[in-house]
């Protein structure tokens, strides 16, 4: 099934199971359902409980929270992921703190759903990964879309526990078949999960067991699509083996799966489509150069796109974020 | 809303008479926050607070009219707004002691407080859509509860507040807005930061307003009466303006307004004109009775670890 | 404003009389957006786009009485904005194209378009605030350009709007805003999205309004030439609403609009309320022109690198 | 002189000497002269290019970045600098997009000044050092006050420049005497200037001359008082010699004297107030473990403040927000 099809089902499973669960966002009433049509069909069968809401993203996110702090579940969507900018104070201010503010009185469980991503021409203002920029907020978890993991697992994450959420949805995955790992396999490559207790597990996929490879990638959302193909292709033309960690939740990081694959592989690349600088790979180079000290053959590389706008022309855009080019390029050289 | 029973000494009791009560409650708030500017004073506090002197007949009218399913929002200057809804002065004066028997275990500090059916944050403006949030889980609950939340002029500068509106007005949110106008915004009058019309702001969005100029906390009675169970019984969203006056410094330094306009209303501040209404030994009797209170719960405060 | 020479084709020349040169300026922007929905379907751009068929009037009502010192906002749906401020279609062809050639070198793309004087971004609303910064800029330097930003009616949920209303109206800055409701945000109908009076949002601060209800650029010309020269003169801001209706989809794909609705304002189009105005002959001449300018731009266009 | 007074004159001479300076802020004017008092007189001898504003921080950033589009130079107070979260949308999608977006043909030079920083118990929405959401915004100079460089010279850079900045005042450094270096020492420390050309130099502190030392720190803010006063204390008392560079440009990071000093003491910890994870010095951690990789006797260490929000509680403040003691514990443990 495609993404965007099984995350429009699972929104409708998680509104059916759960009376707490509340949806809203811009556009999203039928029949449009959504500028990516996640939502589609949502207002026509929960009348009630979804509703299409004015351009006012900090109200959203505001509402959200007192929705949340009410004992509701909401998830709001947020057309563009860039727009997460507008929800900024409230994410940051508001939604995260009050648990910890309040001493405990409070829980305030809002997701926020937000496609991210470029390669579609959209140019500067709809083409980020902003993601970046809410990794760190104390108390929020970001999880990402993966074409690996199928997206009601995030839903019932969220409804389980009683932390705000990020869902970051790389646009390009919509319409692309999710192949969740069956019988230890994707495709040509080896799957396996692997994480701590309580986190979203992470899939490890490579084309040959992980003792025989010699660099981990650890990449999320499409960039883990493009990095697997590299990885299958890498392996079957040039006998270059790796292991791809995607992980769902990418912050906190679960860093269980990365320091096994890399107590293996000793050499470690991070792969993401935001900019270069302060991006999430950093955090993971921090902290692996210090777990792993003096077990790496070679340092942490980071990959991440050019810290400037996303052009709206595809040839520039192409250039400027990181495309499977790059990755091979980049794997190449930690593999030299 | 937990059963937290307040010292019927600050609270009252159920046999008071309404002028007695609404005396007490604005003796209370205003010896509250006199006390802990004092204690400011004496270097026991540290950070900065925001008291409401001269406000305390909005927070006093506005909250007796509070069932205990309703939610209260307020902002930076909610001790009155607290101490009206709970009664609970030593889980106050604990926090803002930083005490781990506040109400927020010290962690919110004087801006951040949360009791069950109240919370208030330091983000001008920001509490505003988190309030229309609640009044829509008010609504899907079907319950007849309502959502107020207290701004300030001042906070009339953020965008957050008309996207709420919009929103209230809409999807006929139990949404009840007191706007406290004391003219002033920190260190800048009203004419420095508004433009237009105050009551239009609101009525642009299509919500009904009622608007008193009064620190008569029986006028204010009157008014917040009528417009709360508007919003109970309607569910639909309503803006009441308070034009009052702020008698204290905005934080605990000074802000810089003109001593002669502060010191004229003085003379009209909520306890001057109310306290008439009681005889002389009854008021004498509440303000022994608040006073002795809130000594004992500063010892008892001041004691804690 | 650099002295870009746009194509007498698609512009019109001194000479011409207004119906002309309106004519001809108005279906200079339905075509070329007609055209470039067409290399859409041909798989030849990325992205998506917005056009503005059916909203052409008050783009070219609005442009004709600016100065080249004035400045213009826009929004996503900037095409006819950008096209009646400068004449340019080789630059905004070859920018959504995302050739080097583009006005913004192919980076900005169809949503993020400069020229001298001319600035739009795809985030609603936020470019508000700097069209009022421009206005204060304009005042600072003693000039008697303006600062006009158009918006839509989906916009006036935006926070940041209000934000500025107030500045705006607060330090006199001579901020025209020009909002077009086309009665629909996307996919979702002024009704769902708006609550209030639209008047009244700007009233509230203090801002005069006019409005119209016309896709007759003779009838909107007359109201914004007065509502600019006003803003010039008196250096304050001013709000003219224009209610119009958008013919063409949101962006590239459909937004699900009843079809009914939009077929039936097909017959009041701004082209074809002005049309009769110009004889049969006049009128087929600019068709003519302005099929062959943009014929030969594209071409040109096209074979950029 | 104290800071809050250089700064105040700084203002005052930006304002003097270059008509394009426009300052704007919520209560900046005369007589309160703004919440820390540091826009003192400024409506009262500029009146026109000064002006207190409503309470509406969105408008102050996007209105400033009008002005910068217009040829002028604004310099925004943002009160505290925790209300910058709701600059974020203007900061990421306008002000640091103009520049690239339109192809160059714009800039948008606009200047916030944040006041940021705890230990002064005013909870948790008015004392977060929230910066490190913003390092790593395409084409934002991020700028720290320290005690050892005049605010003057990051005017004069953002003047002399055509980028936006922000510029991050940590509260507690307003009552503090600047003590930039005179004479190549800072009271009883060496000091010298280092940096790369056309970027605000860093002050490199230390007891002894770097040769001698066996740890880096680099730390900015008011942090860096505090890892000076640490540095001086341990190398007096215990002859643990440390090298302390303090940035004034903390983004992009100047790395040159930073790998200088690393080069030497093959050790680094970075210290830094803002809450752990995607913080600063995971940045710095990221890059130099790769440009010294294979060199360092140590991984780097990364000190910053637990991950929660910020109690109003003074004890509680103290434990959760990087102090003194915390720095002297992992000085210690580098060097164990
Ligand atoms: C978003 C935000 N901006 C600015 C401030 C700083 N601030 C605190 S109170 C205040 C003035 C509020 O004035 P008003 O709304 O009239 O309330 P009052 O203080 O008069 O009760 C300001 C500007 C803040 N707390 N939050
Ligand atoms: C901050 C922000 N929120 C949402 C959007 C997505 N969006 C683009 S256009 C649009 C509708 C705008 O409607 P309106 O203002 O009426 O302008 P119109 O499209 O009718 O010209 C929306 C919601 C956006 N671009 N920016
Ligand atoms: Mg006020
Ligand atoms: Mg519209």
């Amino acid at each position: 099934m495609i993404y965007s099809r099984a995350l429009n089902e699972a929104l409708h499973r998680a509104l059916g199971e759960d009376a707490r669960v509340v949806v809203l966002g811009e556009d999203i009433s039928d029949p449009y359902g959504g500028a990516f049509k996640v939502s589609r069909g949502l207002t026509t069968a929960f009348p009630d409980r979804v509703k299409t809401t004015p351009v006012s993203e900090q109200a959203i996110a505001g509402i959200s929270a007192g929705l949340a702090l009410g004992g509701y579940r909401p998830i709001a969507e947020v057309m563009f992921g860039d727009f997460l900018s507008l929800c900024f104070d409230q994410l940051l201010n508001h939604i995260t703190k009050y648990h910890a503010m309040y001493a405990g009185q409070v829980t305030c469980p809002v997701m926020f759903r937000a496609p991210m991503g470029g390669h579609r021409g959209y140019g500067p203002t709809h083409s980020q990964s902003i993601e970046k920029h809410f990794l760190g907020i104390p108390h929020l978890r970001v999880v990402a879309a993966s074409p690996y993991h199928e997206p009601y697992d995030a839903f019932a994450d969220f409804l389980a526990k009683d932390d705000p959420v990020l869902f970051v949805e790389h646009k390009l995955l919509y319409p692309k078949h999710i192949t969740a790992p069956t019988d230890g396999r994707v495709g040509e490559l080896l799957a396996s999960h692997a994480g701590s207790e309580g986190v979203l597990p992470s899939v490890c996929l490579s084309l040959v067991p992980r003792e025989e490879c010699a660099l981990t990638i650890v990449a999320y959302g499409y960039e883990a699509l493009l990095a697997a193909s590299v990885v299958e292709k890498l392996g079957m033309e040039d006998e270059l083996f790796c292991e791809l960690v995607v992980p769902a939740q990418i912050a906190p990081v679960d860093f269980a799966p990365i320091d096994a694959s890399v107590s293996a592989t000793r050499r470690l690349l991070t792969v993401e489509e935001g900019t270069a600088g302060w991006s999430w790979g950093d955090r993971v180079a921090a902290s692996i150069q210090r777990s792993h000290f003096g077990r790496l053959a070679k340092p942490v590389e980071v990959l991440a796109s050019q810290p400037t706008v996303i052009p709206g022309a595809r040839r520039l855009e192409q250039e400027m974020l990181v495309g499977a080019h790059h990755i091979e390029q980049k794997i190449r050289e930690a593999l030299s | 809303m937990e059963a937290f029973q307040p010292d019927p000494r600050l609270f009252g009791r159920p046999a008071d008479d309404l002028d007695a009560r609404y005396y007490r409650r604005m003796r209370f708030i205003r010896r509250f926050e006199e006390k802990l500017l004092q204690l400011f004073e004496e270097g026991i506090l540290a950070g900065t607070t925001h008291c409401s002197i001269g406000q305390e007949a909005d927070a006093v009218a506005v909250m007796a009219h509070l069932e205990p399913g309703d939610h209260a929002f307020s902002n930076h200057r909610c001790h009155g707004h607290y101490l009206a809804r709970t009664g609970d002065a030593l889980g106050l004066y604990a926090e803002i002691m930083g005490k781990d028997a506040g109400v927020c275990r010290g962690i919110g500090g004087s801006q951040h407080i949360c009791a069950p059916g109240f919370k208030s944050n330091g983000i001008q403006g920001g509490i505003v859509p988190t309030a229309a949030g609640i009044a829509w889980a008010q609504k899907l609950s079907k319950s007849n509860d309502v959502s107020v939340v207290f701004i300030g002029d001042g906070t009339l500068g953020e965008g957050a507040v008309y996207e709420t509106l919009n929103i209230a007005q809409l999807w006929s949110l139990p949404l009840w807005i007191v706007l406290e106008d004391n003219g002033w915004s920190q260190s800048t009058p009203l004419a420095a930061n508004f433009a237009g019309d105050m009551r239009m702001r609101f009525e642009a969005f299509g919500l009904p307003v009622s608007e008193i100029e009064s620190t008569d906390v029986k006028a204010i009675d009157e008014v917040v009466a009528a417009d709360v169970a508007r919003v109970r019984e309607t569910r639909t969203p309503h803006v009441t303006i308070l034009h009052t006056y702020r008698l204290c410094n905005h934080s605990k330094s000074s802000d810089a307004r003109p001593e002669e306009e502060v010191k004229a209303r003085w003379a009209t501040e909520p306890l001057v004109i109310h306290a008439p209404r009681l005889d002389g030994g009854a008021r004498e009797a509440i303000d022994a009775d608040v006073e002795s209170a809130l000594d004992e719960v500063i010892e008892h405060a001041r004691a804690l670890p």
